[in-house]
């Protein structure tokens, strides 16, 4: 019998309705869930006449995405799936109806096989209650497909910026249209790399997710331990931040003068300390390149339970973004703006 | 050769289940290679939540389409994911296939099967050579078309469907993964068995025990 | 040669230098150092004339804590020492000098050996300056000493809730003594048990920092890990919490009708979810027995790098220390209030 | 048998922050048993700044009290921790005892490590018996001063200084700690040296090397 990874949970199949409960009674000034629909998460101040509805949403083991990014400004409500699980089509429908102001409710989600069939389920089903759904996917993960196959891409930390963006042009009550314009964008202009040094497990198995070895890195590593694009020998904390910064910067290709926004993201384990070492590298090389950072995110924002690793993001901004990143949001898990 | 009814579904489904929570930890491990470690607890959740409603159920009153539905609704509850619309979807068109129906002729069973591979080809948009769960359901439905066809019983059919399944999970390995999750491995997939095939043909096994 | 934990730095010990330098630069609006001494970390928008000057500080390693906590509302300055070390003299002094608006500074911190004496070695100095200083410990463990003893514990999560207490008299521009009364009177009021069930590694050494069995935890361990009270079998997340609540509410003897601030807390990389588990029982026990959740902080407040474990915090609210911590804060790290 | 001048204080740190650079990692593996395993970095961190400052001095333009203040000073800002104000306190009382001497006779230093164990003791507010680095420092220090009162020289001083912090170190083993991070544990604490009596016994053995 292996090991089993130590975990503080009950029984391993409840752990996600056990941690929502966790979650309401913690915030219930910021959240609440659709009346019968214990999966389905709502902003209380949020959801309005005449506003465009964001419903995100996505498996559980990536706290704070997707429950935390609910709240003003932000998304209005969150679909919750089983541990690394796309929630099937009747939660994501709850959310649609409970933030439908009449304006159209945009769909946003990182982009997998799984979500991609419960989501658009969910959005038939809407649009036989007459809301209107269109779909923007995130796919700003840069190591899971090659740059002319983006729309292939995975959806990963980059969800926070691309999130946030939407979400403020929906605030600011902006039209469908714009939102949904804007919401691609902040996507296409969204572009991530991360790196795993050790797995995750799954609450019912608490068994790791995969194997590596005890001084290996997998860089490209799926937020829910699908391997990567390269795997070798753990580097320094310089050479990491280089080796993701390179790939993004090849992609995003920013010219002197140009803004960004940097997140930089732990995959669970991997403490503050480490993000602001890659911080400091990362903010070097823009400054010599002559790319100015307008706003830096350094924490958990996208994870996989405890696997250890980080990731980098960098949002290319231009005026309409760096405004839609600027807007206030309130969200149970953090605030900005 | 008597017709299956309900409570012959059930049976099915009960026995896909038992099967199904004994093979969890390897599809699990499957999953971990090349997916995300949890296709295992997808599949044994689904079937428990399935096994669970239809133990609420009056067998009587309901037809076998009905049941179908009502177990596509629960798998799919419980598990959302990839496999949950893609198994709520064959159950759901397995259900159309028999509608109307009090009980399943053998015919009525390959129709079932048919119908049900081609729901998962239509919800995942996957094809053959894909490696995906349709590489084990579609040689499956026609193996047991083909023998149905050719005048077999239907142990001998979902015999061949579980044989042709077999072979198509095993064919997964030299596959490299063009949809889902490990589509984006390029050749880091191959070699490795597709975890949703593998339990394809873990279920047509134990559909074949529970109905023939 | 026994294997080294996975870490994403450069040279060990140049970590805590390199993290402070990736801090100021995510941080520009809210983070500056003293003119020449870098480990001191001021709030931009916080110090002022009139105002008591609040100096927190401590070992690095237990990021947010401590350089995450200033900010307006909350801490003035923060002195940053190696990991797991109290900083020199001269940083805490130079954090005095920096936030004092000559109404007296005040110097709070967890209560350990190596603090005291260079926290009471800068006050010495800084009154050469005629800067006068006064002390508060935070004392929240309460594994780690007797009831009778409690001036002898050791101060770990609490330090949140017992830093933003005060702070926000500083903030509210409280005289000295008034300041001094409501730090005192936060301590006192708030309790912390915790529980590890892995350790973690300093930079240098990359080795476990202690061992313990793969189906062990231990209650009470310290946020460095120092040995706490017991080793058993892991247990369920409702037995835990249950223990921990056990032994805090045993102190606090609240009655029914009371209310308390809740935070439940990772030591690194035990995730949201199993935070969240606990925050649920927690809410079910209190619920029980009548005691009113005022307000809940789920996260990562007081880390010990990537010791896998958490802790749970109450603090006893009368309608003074309500006030204080619903006060508002504005922290490059988070918002409240 | 010539006096100690600022070049030999100066070699007596370098033995130190060899020798504590050479046992850190048995430091920190004690620490970490009933402390936070730190102590051996912060002891080397410690030595290594006095090394890499007293590098950088123009050793003939200044007397032994300077350079152990500059010690003390530069040992403090690189460490913190407890081990930072225990050793800089130390030194600066050294620096005291030696006040005005352009070097150090025998009698300087041994009135030196008394005046180092004082400081500790004072600084730290621990007694004897305490299970920290006064159980090393204060034995080794009276031992010195008894050698030396009876005659002895000093190189037979600091090895007397060395066998009694020695034997200190290891009846730290004994007690309960009652200051210091141990101080928590209790009776946990027993059976297991404390780190700091621990590295006492390395430095005590360096200064004697480096002095004698
Ligand atoms: N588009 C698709 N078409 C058919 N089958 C698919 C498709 N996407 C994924 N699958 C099947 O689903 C399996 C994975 O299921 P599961 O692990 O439960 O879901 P998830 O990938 O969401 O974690 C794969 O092994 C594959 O057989
Ligand atoms: N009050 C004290 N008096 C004397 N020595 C002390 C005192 N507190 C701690 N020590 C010594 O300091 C040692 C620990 O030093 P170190 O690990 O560097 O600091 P920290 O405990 O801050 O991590 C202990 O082993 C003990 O010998
Ligand atoms: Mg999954
Ligand atoms: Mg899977
Ligand atoms: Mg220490
Ligand atoms: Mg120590």
């Amino acid at each position: 019998m292996p090991v089993q990874t130590k975990k503080i949970i009950n029984d391993g199949n409840r752990s996600v309705d056990e941690m929502l409960e966790g979650v309401l009674a913690a915030h219930p000034r910021h959240l609440k869930s659709a009346a019968g629909s214990p999966r389905s998460i709502i902003a209380r101040d949020g959801p309005r006449a005449g506003k465009v509805g964001l419903v995100i949403g996505g498996g559980s083991g990536h706290e704070p995405t997707f429950l935390g990014f609910v709240g003003k400004g932000l998304a209005d409500a969150a679909a919750i799936g089983n541990v690394f699980a796309s929630p099937p089509p009747d939660p994501i429908l709850e959310c649609a109806k409970a933030v439908s102001g009449g304006a159209g409710v945009l769909f946003m989600y990182g982009n997998y096989a799984g979500d991609v069939m419960n989501f658009d389920m969910a959005a038939e089903m809407a649009a036989m209650d007459d809301i209107e759904v269109r779909t923007v996917l995130s796919t700003d993960d840069v190591a899971s497909a090659p740059r002319d196959q983006r729309q292939k891409r995975r959806g990963v930390a980059g969800n926070f910026f691309i999130f946030k963006a939407a979400g403020a042009a929906c605030d600011r009550m902006l039209s469908f249209d714009e939102c949904e314009r804007i919401a691609r964008k902040a996507n296409d202009h969204t572009f991530t790399m991360g790196v795993a040094l050790s797995p995750c497990s799954l609450p019912q198995t608490r068994r790791p997710n995969f194997e590596i070895g005890p001084d290996e890195m997998e860089i490209g590593m799926g937020i829910h331990g699908e391997p990567g694009i390269a795997r070798g020998k753990l580097k320094t904390a310089d050479e990491i931040t280089d080796e993701m910064l390179d790939k993004i910067l090849a992609e995003m290709a920013p010219v002197r003068g140009d803004k960004v926004a940097v997140l930089v993201n732990s995959l669970g384990s991997t403490p503050l300390m480490e993000l602001y070492i890659m911080n400091r590298r990362l903010r070097r090389r823009l400054d010599d390149i002559g790319v100015s950072v307008h706003a830096t995110w350094v924490g958990n924002y996208c994870t996989s339970l405890e696997m250890a690793g980080a990731s980098v993001t960098l949002m290319h901004l231009d005026g309409e973004l760096q405004t839609m990143l600027d807007h206030p949001c309130d969200c149970a898990m953090f605030r900005a703006g | 050769m008597t017709a299956i009814d309900t409570a012959g579904l059930k049976t099915m489904f009960d026995e896909i289940a038992v099967a199904i929570e004994a093979d969890k930890d390897r599809l699990c491990q499957l999953d971990g290679v090349i997916g995300d470690a949890d296709h295992g607890i997808a599949m044994a959740l689904g079937f428990g939540a399935v096994r669970d409603v239809l133990a609420a159920l009056d067998l009587s009153a309901i037809e076998p389409t009905a049941l179908l539905n009502t177990a596509a609704k629960s798998f799919l509850n419980a598990v959302g994911a990839s496999s949950g619309p893609l198994y709520a979807t064959a159950f759901m068109r397995g259900a159309a296939a028999v509608k109307g129906k009090a009980a399943l002729a053998d015919a009525d069973v390959v129709a079932m099967l048919q119908a049900m591979a081609q729901g998962i080809r239509d919800r995942g948009k996957a094809e053959l050579g894909e490696k995906t769960m349709v590489d084990a359901w579609q040689p499956a439905a026609e193996a047991a078309a083909t023998a149905h066809a050719a005048g077999r019983t239907l142990a001998e059919s979902l015999d061949a469907a579980f044989a042709a399944a077999e072979r198509g999970a095993e064919a997964t390995k030299d596959m490299i993964a063009a949809k889902g999750r490990s589509s984006r491995l390029g050749e880091r997939s191959l070699g490795h068995m597709d975890p949703g095939a593998a339990s394809a043909v873990t279920v047509i096994g134990a559909m074949r025990k529970g109905l023939a």
